[in-house]
């Protein structure tokens, strides 16, 4: 009777954890935070990971949220849509989680939000770029505090056409999955209305963890176009950076837009040439020209590289946001219902109405859920400060001028884009100092 | 060229490489007949029962059965003819049990491959039962054929064919790793099997005296040819056949 | 017979702890799915062949179903009846040609087919919803519209008796005429051409079989999850399912079930307790199962259960 | 396609190929030797590329000449690889022979599966990578397209050199020529005398050394992460399957066929390119069922 034996032993070490209520001050805050821990963009999970444990221990230190202390449960988004979707409910339903940060890939926050709302926990979408998963539908229970891939691509077309008004043809090599379209698909329409005659002259989708592009790199060398798009992450954008910059693809003119190179500068080092823009999906940087100074993020910044070694990337800036978020949302509903603990429907709603600060500007949300975060982006300069490129001519883009309005849908809404958003006084731009 | 016999072939050739494993056999089994076949290991008496039971085909000429051309059907087709065939090294289910492995074999008969009819009762018991008695193997009916010894597997090799009434039934060596005194034990057995059931027999083997007592007739391979065709007594007198078979 | 007895007592405690644990409704779902799919590849074990592939089946039919739910909004019923018929199509056609290979060749082929199916199901996004997969809103149940739990218990108790009967079937066809003939295949091809039984043809069901029963468990995954990704069918998911059969133990159906389950429950543990290390556990019990028991937890229960004969 | 495009495809091909041959040769030349098809072989792949970025940053972090790097990347193969192989014959393949063939395969991949979790555990998740080399080789120019000297010429070269290699050793040394007959008929080679177990090891050390050095010689050109092993290993399956179970001319032709095939996809039909492998490896199936340079063997009855 093995089978009986195991079922009931899960049975007994789950009868304990029985279904925790909201409204009734909890003895603890539990969250599950579904973040990757294995696959290729654990280069994203692992240090946003480090930055969860290392915030909700500060946060705990001061009090929680709430006076209520936060317990976070992590769940492995590397095993796959179908069995993290299990495990989240496992969360909720064996240990009665009623709050989750999900996730950092797009897929699965199309996942999780639908299920979320039928389970009617409160869903922070804390790291997923896909604009089309609160555009599509309007939900209760699901929030996301930062940016989404419309405002990241706007924002990275203004910059481009800043720093390099003249140039007639482009080409993209994107990662073969719902990123690498659909961010491919914004841009191209976005730079589409200011630019209508521009020249696609070659469009490349190797697939997801492809681990050579030397094919792709000789049609690129073979077709000289004036800019190269590549959206890709993690081992995938090192791979080609690297066997770019081997190739002497970097030195034939072209302008590269690595949109998301924010968070390999680092582990790239010297591989990573000058006059390539980069971006961090969002106005966060270690060296944020607005906010480098301020001594929290100092604080941050120091905390995180003693605890990994590494400077921060822009995930665990999302898990900062979405944490600080989580916490302003709490309080505020926890004002508004007179003291007492809100259920989450009250705090998701709250969340809907503030406007809270992480390590770079204030983010301001909106009423459908979608966080309102500024954008920064640079060019990549080689300084004797740090073994590694940083940005230089740094712009910030604010949210709402590139930003798809309440209720509009993205690739409508970016073909409508004036070139007069190009002139605007609001774009500020830094050097590096 | 006389008419058919039960087995007949004409101009059959194969050769692989440089080694020519059958030269232009022509060759008649008329029915009734026990044909015994000697000669020394490579001299093409396997290679003879695999064309003419599907297993080769010829690089040229044809094999009859019944007066119908079989050439080059599969085994399936040429089992399913009536050509019955056992093996030099026996080829049984060794997972299976003795009475499963004959089952299984009568059940094709009735050719009923159903999905969900059990083999117990797609077969007539009577029928299995009988072949077992017929070849002593009803001791070991329950035995899982991987675990009789070598004897006892030739019985169920040999049963497993004669279980489908074939008219012909070729025996390759169905002595060869038997232990001489158990030889004749286990020829007997066949033998009668084969009387009961009224089978034309051909019959590969090396012992003389076996030929001698067994065979009706004899042909002699030498070199992929059949070097001598007669009475068993008359061929073993042939000095060919002296020097090259036999060899004394 | 004390092994039906034993069935009777799991699928009882299987019911109990669903109703205990509401929890535990989606980990037995998923349990069962597997078991479904498990049974069939223990048909293709039987033949000596394993099929590092066979999840392409479960991968069709969940996405035929999430198609026909997302089309036409069918009954979970039919959703799993067609998509289960659609497998058995996919699976006689392949039959047609992967039949005439054994052995590593067999096994290649099946994963070769499966991450041609996995790479096209990623590649062409606008139909299948490329690597984030097809989400399908929650089907009536018997034309009936249920919440998520009623639904959940109601297609707990379906999948349960589904797998009692897809059980009873596989081992009634393992007694069958043409399951002793594909057992058969395992030791000797050559005398069941002689004995005039087409080899082919008797695998050929047997491939079929085993691509139904895939389906089946491919169509509860889908309707569980209300999901479908290509990861359904990535050869390492067929990898598996191997693993759950030897597990379990290949010599009888219910063994699909038990190495299911408990499967599921390592993997739950596994990912809360050694998160990072689901591999590294499922490797080490897999040479522990072949060195120790490789007639599987299922062998050792049935030495149990019947002293005398050790198959 | 214009001819120089064509000439690109070529190179780019071509280069792929020499490094898929490199590990199908490692895998191809173990199943001829044990009659197995070693899941683990995408491990060993995948060690040998991590292990060599180490080495690399070794000699980066001590300052040791850069001129290390090159010759580094064999000494990682060969250390990695001998070390893996004679770990896993002797703690598991070796007790497997006799074994059900399913067993067989699904020993390697469990061992498989270990392995992937404890280079996980060793390297982390990070993406790691050594380029030094292939900076220091410098770079050449074709059709103003600039390629590497390292991927144009390295590469190619040390996969003619196996190739060339092993068939001289298995040909023409006293050594090869057991390894050879002990590919050919186990029981017969022992019989005569060959001392199997040492002919076996040395197969699988060569074979996994192989499989490292597929790895070694990728690392600087390619960003290691989790799941690379796999990848590997599957494209590996379907250019030995393709060339036919042990045979070494089979597994280069194979590799050719798919490693252009693949880089005139990306030229010409950027979407079937992940399918090419698999494609070919059915189409070639379908008319050979035992790949390109196998004949199916009659079983003697």
């Amino acid at each position: 009777m093995k089978l009986l034996k195991t079922l009931t032993a899960i049975a007994v070490m789950t009868l304990g954890s029985g279904l925790a209520q909201a409204q009734d001050k909890p003895a603890e805050l539990k969250i599950g935070i579904t973040t990757f821990i294995s696959g290729a963009a654990s280069v994203f999970g692992v240090p946003a990971k480090a930055a969860a444990e290392l915030l909700i221990e500060e946060m705990n230190a001061k009090g929680g949220i709430g006076g209520v202390k936060v317990s976070a449960t992590y769940i492995d988004e590397g095993i796959g849509g179908d069995k993290l979707l299990s495990e989240y409910r496992r969360l909720v339903q064996e240990q009665g989680v009623r709050t989750m940060l999900s996730a950092i890939s797009s897929g699965n926050c199309n996942i999780v939000a639908p299920v979320a709302e039928d389970l009617k926990v409160l869903n922070v979408m804390w790291d997923c770029g896909t604009e089309k998963v609160l555009e599509d539908k309007r939900y209760k229970y699901v929030v996301r505090t930062q940016a989404n891939a419309t405002t990241e691509m706007v924002a990275t077309v203004l910059y481009l056409l800043k720093t390099k008004p003249n140039f007639s043809t482009i080409a993209v090599v994107n990662q073969d999955y719902a990123w690498g379209r659909d961010s491919w698909e914004i841009f191209l329409n976005t730079l589409k209305a200011f630019k209508p005659d521009v020249k696609v002259v070659a469009e490349m989708f190797p697939k997801l963890g492809a681990s050579d592009f030397s094919t792709e790199i000789s049609r690129l060398q073979a077709l000289r176009p004036d800019v190269i798009l590549n959206t890709s992450w993690g081992g995938d954008l090192d791979t080609f950076v690297r066997q770019a910059s081997q190739r002497g693809l970097f030195t034939q003119g072209a302008t590269m837009v690595l949109p998301l190179a924010e968070s390999s500068l680092e582990r790239l080092g010297a591989t990573m040439p000058e006059g390539v823009i980069v971006g961090g999906r969002g106005d966060h940087y270690f060296l944020h020209p607005e906010t480098k100074d301020e001594p929290a993020h100092k604080d941050f910044v120091a905390k995180f590289r003693a605890k990994t070694g590494a400077y921060p990337i822009y995930p665990t800036y999302h898990m900062a946001q979405a944490l600080v978020g989580l916490k302003t949302g709490y309080e505020s509903a926890i004002k508004a219902n007179g003291g007492k603990w809100p259920s989450s429907e009250q705090v998701a709603d709250a969340m809907r109405k503030m406007e809270f600060k992480g390590y770079g500007r204030t983010v301001t949300m909106r009423e459908d859920g979608q966080g309102l975060e500024a954008q920064l982006l640079g060019i990549t300069k080689r300084v004797p400060q740090y073994p590694f490129a940083v940005m230089d001519k740094m712009m910030l883009v604010p949210a709402d001028l590139v930003t798809t309005p309440v209720g509009q849908k993205s690739v409508a809404w970016v073909k409508t884009l004036k070139a007069d958003v190009l002139k605007s006084d609001r774009l500020k731009s830094y050097d590096f100092k | 060229m006389s008419g058919y016999g039960l087995l007949s072939t004409r101009g059959l050739s194969l050769s692989f490489g440089g080694v020519v494993a059958a030269d232009a056999i022509d060759f008649d089994l008329q029915p009734g007949e026990r044909l015994a076949v000697v000669g020394q290991n490579g001299a093409g008496k396997t290679t003879f029962i695999n064309i003419c039971t599907g297993y080769l085909k010829p690089t040229s000429g044809t094999v009859l059965f019944d007066a119908v051309d079989i050439t080059g059907h599969t085994p399936r087709a040429i089992t399913r003819r009536g050509v019955g065939r056992s093996f030099q090294l026996p080829q049984v289910f060794t997972e299976h049990t003795v009475r499963e492995c004959l089952m299984l074999a009568a059940s094709s008969v009735k050719q009923k491959h159903g999905f969900f009819l059990p083999l117990a009762q797609a077969v007539d018991a009577h029928e299995v039962d009988a072949t077992l008695d017929l070849l002593q193997l009803s001791a070991r009916a329950h035995d899982l054929a991987g675990s009789l010894p070598e004897g006892q597997r030739k019985l169920l090799d040999v049963a497993m064919a004669l279980v489908l009434r074939p008219k012909l039934m070729i025996m390759d060596e169905p002595t060869s790793g038997v232990s001489t005194d158990e030889k004749h034990g286990l020829m007997e057995v066949l033998m009668r099997a084969l009387d009961e059931r009224q089978v034309t027999s051909i019959f590969v083997e090396h012992d003389i005296d076996i030929v001698r007592r067994y065979a009706t007739r004899l042909c002699a391979w030498i070199a992929g040819r059949i070097a001598a065709d007669g009475a068993p007594e008359e061929v073993l007198r042939d000095p060919i056949v002296v020097k090259n078979v036999i060899g004394e | 017979m004390r092994l039906r007895l034993l069935i009777a007592v799991l699928a009882a405690a299987v019911l109990g702890l669903a109703f205990t644990f509401p929890w535990l409704k989606t980990p037995i779902l998923l349990a069962l799915a597997n078991g479904l799919a498990v049974s069939g590849v223990i048909v293709l074990i039987r033949a000596g062949q394993v099929s590092f592939g066979n999840a392409m089946f479960a991968c069709l039919a969940g996405y035929s179903a999430a198609f026909l739910a997302r089309a036409w909004h069918l009954d979970a019923l039919l959703l799993i009846a067609l998509s289960c018929l659609f497998a058995a199509l996919a699976g006689a056609v392949i039959g047609l040609f992967i039949v005439r290979y054994r052995g590593i060749f067999f096994g290649m082929l099946n994963l070769a087919l499966s991450m041609v199916l996995f790479s096209v199901l990623g590649k062409f996004g606008g139909l299948t919803g490329g690597t984030d997969g097809l989400r399908f809103d929650r089907p009536t149940l018997g034309f009936v519209h249920l919440e998520r739990e009623p639904f959940e218990t109601a297609l707990l108790v379906l999948a349960l008796g589904l797998s009692i009967i897809a059980g009873w079937v596989v081992q009634r066809y393992f007694a069958s005429v043409s399951g002793q003939a594909l057992a058969a295949i395992k030791t000797n091809e050559t005398r069941l051409e002689y004995l005039g039984i087409s080899a082919k043809r008797v695998f050929w069901g047997g491939y079929v079989l085993a691509a139904t029963l895939c389906g089946l468990g491919g169509s509860l995954f889908a309707l569980t999850q209300g999901l479908v990704t290509p990861e359904m069918g990535y050869w390492v998911r067929s990898g598996e399912l191997v693993f759950i059969a030897i597990l379990g133990g290949s010599g009888h159906a219910l063994g699909a079930f038990i190495g299911a389950f408990l499967f599921e429950f390592m993997k739950l543990y596994t990912a809360a307790l050694l998160t990072g290390a689901w591999q590294l556990v499922m490797g080490l019990v897999l040479l522990v199962m072949v060195f120790v028991a490789p007639t599987g937890v299922f062998g050792m229960i049935e030495r149990r259960l019947r002293p005398g004969r050790s198959a | 396609m214009n001819s120089s495009l064509f000439a690109l495809a070529l190179m780019d091909g071509v280069s792929y190929a020499a490094l898929l041959f490199l590990v199908a040769l490692g895998l191809t030349l173990i199943f001829g030797v044990m009659r197995i098809l070693n899941i683990a072989h995408g491990s060993l792949y995948a060690w040998g590329g991590y292990f060599a970025a180490t080495l690399g940053m070794g000699i980066t972090h001590f300052g040791l000449s850069p001129l290390l790097g090159l010759p580094a990347l064999f000494v990682a193969a060969i250390v990695i690889g001998v070390f893996l192989a004679t770990v896993l014959e002797f703690a598991l393949l070796r007790r497997i022979l006799d074994k059900d063939p399913i067993l067989q395969l699904l020993v390697t991949f469990a061992a498989f599966m270990v392995l992937e979790d404890l280079q996980r555990m060793i390297w982390g998740v990070q993406p790691v990578f050594v380029s030094d080399v292939v900076t220091q080789l410098g770079t050449l120019s074709v059709a103003g397209v600039t390629y590497t000297r390292y991927q144009l010429l390295v590469l190619p070269a040390v996969a003619v050199l196996a190739f060339f290699g092993l068939r001289w050793f298995l040909g023409r040394t006293a050594l090869g020529r057991q390894v050879t007959a002990v590919t050919h008929h186990r029981e017969v080679a022992t019989a005569m005398g060959v001392n199997t177990g040492r002919v076996t090891w040395l197969t699988i050390a060569v074979g996994g050394a192989l499989g490292a050095l597929g790895g070694a010689l990728a690392s600087p050109t390619t960003s290691f992460t989790p799941g690379i092993g796999a990848e590997m290993m599957v494209l590996s399956f379907a250019v030995v399957a393709t060339g036919g179970l042990g045979q070494i001319g089979g597994a280069a032709l194979a590799a050719l066929m798919i490693g252009l095939t693949r880089s005139f996809a990306v030229y010409l039909m950027p979407e079937v390119e992940v399918l090419v492998p698999y494609l070919i490896m059915v189409g070639v199936l379908l008319v050979r069922p035992e790949g390109l340079f196998s004949t199916a063997a009659t079983r003697r009855i």
